[in-house]
């Protein structure tokens, strides 16, 4: 009965999968990529080259003596054009190394390892020199997610399949081709851990994902693997209701998944750990859904570091007058204003058209609760946005602003389109900025 | 200068419409005009009276102790006008019912003693105190105006029918705590409402 | 008659007593200065002194004097009369003013949509100007002043010199740090927060600093100084002359209007105004 | 027990004391912006009305009525409340300084809160016991306090509302009052 | 390179907006509507019209007043139609016009318009018709006869005299009483239909009536009449569930519908009125901000529930 167990709250925006049939396509090499400094959580790396410096494909060009930190690798060969501060798609401003392509396709590759004879410090010294992290979104690099500090004990991987986010199918598309890597990357995860318990949690409207997982798991033989089907609801995929899902565990307000014994990642990053361990493969490749408005969407292996534009041309360009452009799903994404360089944690580009893109004009709450009804955390959206309104940051901790994960779900809903979460994150700034 | 003292209780500081003092016999005794003119004669006796006292008195009163003493002063006159009252007029005593004893605590009369008498002169005290007076009998003889006329369909003052009968059924509301609530709601909002639109001017 | 005038004498003497007995044994010191200086401050609870509200300081007043100091907003009178309560005597108090550093020239670099205050607006992609250092528009700082003193038209802000007390109200408001605090006498200000290079600020905005450094050559008294690409006056030494407001090509330094009906203390600015509300 | 039933009941919703007989309308509406200064104060007058009513009825009984005094009761009332609430006053502003500050003015207010006096008054009209008295003084408190928590409640709401200004402030309680009569009006004609 | 929008997230919103919200309120009132039309003749419709029209009137001139804009949302439309359905079908036309004006005016307009009133307007305008003018307010006239004749409601009827309404009358509505109250299943019809919509919380209708049903059934009274007599079902199907007048959480929904329950049941037993619905979910209005304010859902990892969270420290 374990399948009918869902977390608090949560809603059914119309998935919009239109990619979801189509197969993962090679992208074309850019003519030019950019890879920033600081694609992470962390610290930002240095560059380890120069101006006019030729470069490989998969070589190393920056890295941080910091342990919160993953390298990044160039993503094709060629030379680079400049070291320069460059807009990334999350909103901040970052040192990016441009590389000018010269389609000669030279690669760089570590040696392979076997997971069976090498030692765990190898496989983790392996993991960051591949500038794994993770791929969700959260970006937080893998070998420090690996390394639980000092009496945290982890006894469950959980890997997230879940995809609950409209339009993205990244994942998807992965676990319906390359299902062998994926579980092959848990089984690298829960020895580097010593755990023998892993769940890879998928919701139920890709059934044809389940399926090949499960053979995948059966192929593969561990039996401390488990495929979980999920409840369709949106936000699914956030690792505090998936934890609640599989495990009916709840991450104490204020503290780390790994403080209840549990790691959750990506599939992607599980497929990319496989890569870099069985291949020596460095991570400058992903999968990115391009969708919306585009005249083809498609799902599409890039270069980490290619400019949106350059993915949006290859899928046809613009179907309409375009309105937005948005780094990640349609629930947590990020708008971009100008043509940004994809970073190892963009799944997804999805372009909406004037029509979609304008905000529906606010009006008057008329206190439904339905923001209540659905907030998964359990807040009170809606006095959280009136007192953020008003100022009074005290009376917002008394209803728990700091747990707000900003899933967005309660603006969905909100028949009145105030637009609460970001209230609410304005909240938390002006919180934090007291502090 | 003198005047400023007796008119700024009828208008500028009225003490039902700006101060908010002695709410509880205006809404309660404004059901009928007449209950409304009594109770105001019964509060301006008091005030006035108490008012000369206190500052008469006011470098002998112990200031620990001045609360108590001014309520004394104030009480003994409410006795005076009860009796009188009793008396002389016993209907409207009857209808007054408890609220006549309770000017006594009428916050009007003892936050004019406390404010303005236990620190001024004789006369300007006396001036204040008659300056209030009007203000308060001004308001709530309005207030029973507004109620009198919606609950009983015309407009009369004692017997003297000004407007005879506009309508057969009036509003019973008006007789009962909400309409009292109401009317004096909407007489603020639109003091307040012509305050701002002088302001915006 | 006898029995009315016992028993009022007996209750009298009886409560009378008591409460005699009961004040001395439950006294509370209240400290009446407090009342007075409390009735002297302003009244604005501006919060500038580091008290949440006027009372407060008073209270810290009558322990620590000279915390009297970091109210900002009360006049000189008052604050005469608070240190004759006191019985202290304290040098000329420094009066200050707040004025908004930015000309508000920069153009835009996306169409913003959402909640419409500057924090919020500066918390998306870093603000939809193309200066990451230019005003919002959105009049936080108006809304923060409890004096009323600055007022929004269009994008450009006013501040009303004979309202304004220096309190730091709208500093504190202001998620960019535009508003500067700066001593009365000042004449002259320099219009531009920006301490980007003068080639990425020429791009973008008409009016903003590019640290040239032609005022620091026309001043005589060394009063402005280009550190960190942006001018800054050192109003102890400026005397207000103005030459380097005539030596700046982009604008960028500005009077200050103390004029008592010159409500403005920044000049008209040419560019239209674009969306408000 | 039947009889003090229908006292209690009568006292905090038929005849409730603020919304019914408009008693202790200053505090009603000065300290009803906050639910916690309204709690405080509630209880404070809940306090007070009950040993107001404890200790004006022997006066009255005993005192007055034996020696044809009853055209004194204002006076007596008025002093034996006044002398009680500053003595309250006295000790909560000792031990209880924050309590002390949010109920501001107010408390002083009490010695003059019609409602009180007027408690103490209706007592001796009405000629209840003792026992009568008390509870009914303890329910007429009840009353007081259950609507200044409802006004409490709505007022704090009313911060986030987008009230016309001519209608801030005081005008809206007024019509919050108002309704909120009119809502009481419910239990009018009520019959145990 | 176009110049782009950018928003924060997320960038779509359901297609659920208040006007859906209130034409669906509207359209989920016509069977009863239409089942008032039909037993109580055409001067009903009069009064429906009336009261909307007066309805939208007042919003229009007291937001002018205000210097606001009037925005058609349909909400001043469901006060008039539903303050309509719970006045006596021979209510003179000009008393309809004054309650729905009354109602908007004080109860909605004085606040600050849709969504910061306290209590339930359509509510506020009935019960201001009650206090004002008692007497037409409890003239009933008889269901399919079109002309005055008086006669009690079920509950009067009960109350007074003690006569029990067959229950397929109260069902269909063939009874006495107010427009839109008489027909417990053309009520039914449509609360059901916003419930499925999810426009509407089953939780305050359910712990509404099952409140009243269980404590009639304790206290030794018929359940069954209990709950289809009287205006109980319209009260809580479209009165109790009034988004702005009810509390947001779930549990304070069921709080407000059981307290709202316990009324009824007071005052058609001990009150001086027959029926207690209006008073009851005005008065459970009142307590709105209080329940909104103690009851709150549980926070995602934090272990204790906190009643009385803010006024813990004020005190002091």
């Amino acid at each position: 009965m374990l399948k009918f167990r869902t977390f608090r709250g949560g809603i059914h925006p119309p998935d919009s999968k239109i990619t979801a049939g189509k197969p993962i396509e090679k992208a074309k090499i850019p003519a030019n990529v950019i890879i920033l400094l600081h694609q992470h959580v962390g610290a930002p790396c240095k560059p380890l080259v120069k101006e006019g410096e030729k470069v490989k494909a998969g070589q190393k060009i920056g890295d941080s003596d910091s342990f919160v930190s993953a390298p990044v690798h160039s993503s094709i060969s060629g030379v680079v054009k400049e070291i320069s501060t460059q807009q990334s798609p999350i909103g901040r401003e970052v040192q990016g190394i441009v590389i000018e392509s010269d389609v000669r396709a030279e690669s760089a590759r570590m040696e392979a390892i076997d997971p069976a004879t090498a030692s765990k410090r190898e496989i983790l010294t392996r993991i960051r020199e591949a500038g794994i992290v993770g791929l969700g979104g959260a970006a937080f690099p893998t070998s420090v997610k690996l390394s639980p500090p000092e009496g945290k004990e982890i006894d469950t991987v959980i890997l997230n399949g879940s995809e609950c986010e409209p339009y993205i199918t990244a994942d998807h598309r992965l676990m319906l081709e390359q299902p062998d890597k994926i579980v092959k990357g848990v089984g690298i995860i829960m020895n580097v851990l010593d755990v023998d318990k892993g769940f890879i949690g998928i919701e139920d409207n890709k059934k044809d994902a389940i399926k090949r997982m499960r053979e995948a798991v059966e192929r593969e033989g561990d039996e401390g693997i488990e495929v979980f089907s999920l409840k369709t609801k949106y936000p699914q995929g956030e690792a505090g209701s998936l934890i609640k899902t599989v495990l009916n565990r709840e991450t104490p307000s204020g503290s780390h998944s790994y403080d209840i014994g549990v790691l959750v990642q990506n599939v992607a990053t599980a497929k990319a750990i496989h890569d870099a361990v069985y291949e020596g493969a460095p991570l400058i490749e992903r999968v990115v859904t391009v969708t919306g408005d585009v005249k083809e969407p498609k799902n599409l292996l890039t270069r980490i570091g290619t400019p949106f534009y350059d993915l949006i041309e290859e899928c046809g360009g613009f179907k309409s007058d375009v309105g937005k452009i948005v780094c990640g799903g349609s629930m947590l994404g990020v708008a971009e204003f100008g043509n940004v360089p994809t970073i190892k944690s963009t799944g997804c580009i999805l372009v909406l058209d004037r029509e979609k893109s304008k905000t529906p004009e606010e009006r008057a709450c008329v206190r439904c609760g339905m923001c209540v009804d659905v907030c998964p955390t359990g807040l009170m959206p809606t006095i959280l946005e009136k007192l953020a309104r008003a100022r009074r940051f005290e009376e917002c901790m008394d209803y728990h602003i700091l747990d707000c994960m900003e899933c967005g779900s309660c603006a969905y809903v909100c028949p009145s389109k105030i637009p609460i979460v970001q209230l609410i994150r304005y909240g938390k700034e002006e919180i934090k900025r007291r502090e | 200068m003198k005047l400023d003292e007796l008119t700024k209780g009828v208008f500028k500081q009225n003490p039902i419409f700006y101060l908010v003092l002695g709410l509880c016999p205006t809404l309660a005794v404004s059901t009928r005009v007449d209950n409304a003119l009594g109770m105001s004669l019964g509060v301006f006796f008091v005030l006035v009276c108490s008012n000369v006292i206190i500052s008469l008195f006011k470098h002998r009163i112990p200031p620990q102790v001045r609360i108590p003493c001014f309520i004394v002063i104030i009480a003994s006159f409410v006795t005076i006008v009860d009796l009188f009252m009793h008396g002389y007029a016993p209907e409207l005593h009857e209808r007054l019912g408890i609220y006549l004893p309770l000017i006594v605590v009428n916050c009007i009369i003892l936050g004019r003693a406390e404010a303005f008498a236990s620190k001024k002169s004789v006369f300007d005290s006396f001036l204040d105190a008659v300056g209030m007076s009007i203000g308060f009998m001004l308001a709530i003889v309005g207030i029973a105006l507004c109620r009198e006329t919606l609950s009983s369909g015309k407009i009369a003052i004692f017997d003297y029918t000004i407007v005879p009968t506009f309508t057969q059924s009036p509003s019973v509301m008006m007789t009962l705590p909400p309409g009292a609530f109401l009317t004096i709601a909407v007489i603020m909002a639109m003091i307040k409402y012509k305050a701002i639109r002088k302001e915006g001017r | 008659m006898i029995e009315a005038v016992i028993v009022m004498g007996v209750l009298g003497i009886v409560f009378g007593v008591g409460l005699a007995y009961a004040s001395g044994k439950l006294e509370v010191h209240v400290d009446e200065r407090v009342e007075r200086i409390t009735e002297l401050l302003p009244g604005g609870n501006c919060g500038a002194c580091g008290f949440p509200a006027c009372r407060e300081l008073a209270e810290a007043v009558v322990k620590d004097h000279y915390l009297i100091n970091n109210c900002r907003a009360c006049n000189e009178d008052s604050w005469l009369g608070i240190c004759n309560i006191l019985g202290i005597e304290l040098g000329r108090r420094k009066q200050e003013i707040a004025l908004v550093a930015c000309s508000c020239d920069s153009v835009d670099k996306f169409e913003y949509e959402g909640v419409r205050t500057c924090a919020a607006a500066a918390l998306v992609m870093g603000g939809f100007k193309a200066c990451k250092h230019a005003c919002l528009g959105f009049g936080d700082c108006v809304h923060a002043c409890p004096f009323s003193a600055l007022e929004r038209r269009g994008y450009q802000y006013f501040v009303d010199l004979r309202k304004c007390i220096g309190c730091g109200a709208c500093v504190d408001a202001c998620p960019r740090g535009l508003i500067k605090i700066v001593d009365k006498s000042a004449e002259v200000f320099v219009r531009c927060n920006s301490p980007d290079k003068g080639k990425v600020v020429a791009k973008i905005c008409e009016k903003g600093c590019i640290g040239c450094k032609l005022c620091e050559k026309a001043c005589e008294r060394e009063a402005i100084k280009v550190e960190n690409n942006i001018a800054v006056i050192d109003y102890g030494l400026c005397n207000g002359c103005g030459a380097c407001m005539e030596a700046c090509k982009f604008g960028t330094i500005v009077p200050v209007f103390h004029a008592e009906d010159a409500v403005d203390s920044t000049p008209k600015v040419t560019r239209t105004e674009k969306k408000s509300g | 027990m039947e009889n003090l039933l229908v006292i209690a009941v009568g006292a905090i919703f038929v005849n409730n004391i603020v919304l019914s007989r408009f008693l202790g309308l200053c505090p009603f509406f000065g300290v009803s912006k906050k639910t916690s200064s309204a709690l405080g104060m509630g209880s404070a007058v809940i306090f007070v009305m009950t040993c107001a009513s404890a200790i004006t009825w022997p006066i009255y009984t005993y005192l007055l009525l034996p020696f044809n005094l009853e055209f004194m009761r204002t006076v007596t009332f008025i002093v034996v409340i006044a002398t009680f609430v500053q003595l309250i006053e006295m000790v909560i502003r000792k031990y209880k300084p924050g309590l002390y500050k949010a109920l501001g003015i107010y408390l002083p207010l009490i010695t003059t809160n019609c409602a009180i006096m007027g408690v103490a008054l209706l007592n001796a009209e009405e000629g209840y016991s003792l026992i009568g008295s008390v509870v009914n003084g303890f329910s007429a408190g009840i009353g007081f306090t259950l609507a200044l928590l409802l006004m409490s409640g709505i007022r704090e709401r009313l911060e986030f509302a987008d009230v016309p200004k001519s209608f801030q402030d005081l005008p809206i309680a007024f019509v919050s009052a108002a309704l909120l009569a009119l809502a009481f009006m419910a239990f009018s004609g009520m019959r145990l | 390179m176009p110049e782009l929008i950018v928003s924060p997230s997320p960038h779509i919103r359901s297609d659920v907006s208040i006007e859906k919200i209130m034409y669906s309120v509207i359209i989920a009132l016509i069977p009863t509507t239409a089942c008032g039309i039909y037993f109580f003749g055409v001067h009903v419709l009069y009064v429906i019209i009336t009261c909307i029209l007066s309805a939208l009137f007042t919003e229009y001139v007291a937001l002018r007043l205000m210097g606001r804009k009037f925005v058609m949302d349909g909400s001043a439309v469901i006060t008039g139609l539903l303050l309509a359905l719970c006045l006596p079908p021979g209510l003179p036309l000009w008393m309809a016009a004054i309650g729905a004006a009354f109602a908007i005016a004080f109860a909605k307009c004085a606040f600050g318009g849709l969504g910061h009133n306290i209590f339930n307007p359509a509510l506020i305008g009935r019960a201001f018709l009650t206090a004002s003018w008692p007497v037409a307010m409890t003239t009933w006239t008889k269901p399919l006869t079109y002309d005055a004749i008086t006669t009690a409601t079920p509950l009067g009827l009960w109350k007074m005299q003690n006569i029990a309404t067959p229950y397929i009358n109260l069902a269909l509505g063939n009874v006495s009483g107010c427009i839109g109250e008489t027909s417990a299943l053309a009520i039914l019809i449509g609360g059901v239909f916003l419930i499925a919509k999810r426009y509407i919380d089953w939780r305050t209708p359910v712990s509404y009536i099952g409140t009243v049903a269980v404590l009639a059934f304790a206290l030794g009274q018929d359940p069954l009449f209990h709950i289809l007599a009287g205006s109980l079902f319209l009260g809580a199907f479209f009165m109790a569930t009034d988004y702005v007048t009810t509390p947001i959480t779930r549990n304070g929904r069921i709080i407000f519908g059981v307290g709202a329950g316990v009324i009824v049941v007071v005052i058609r037993l001990i009150g001086g009125y027959p029926e207690g619905v209006c008073f009851s979910i005005l008065l459970m209005n009142a307590f709105t901000p209080l329940i909104d304010r103690h009851v709150r859902p549980r926070v995602y990892g934090v272990k204790r529930k906190r009643f009385f969270v803010s006024s813990a420290n004020e005190g002091d």
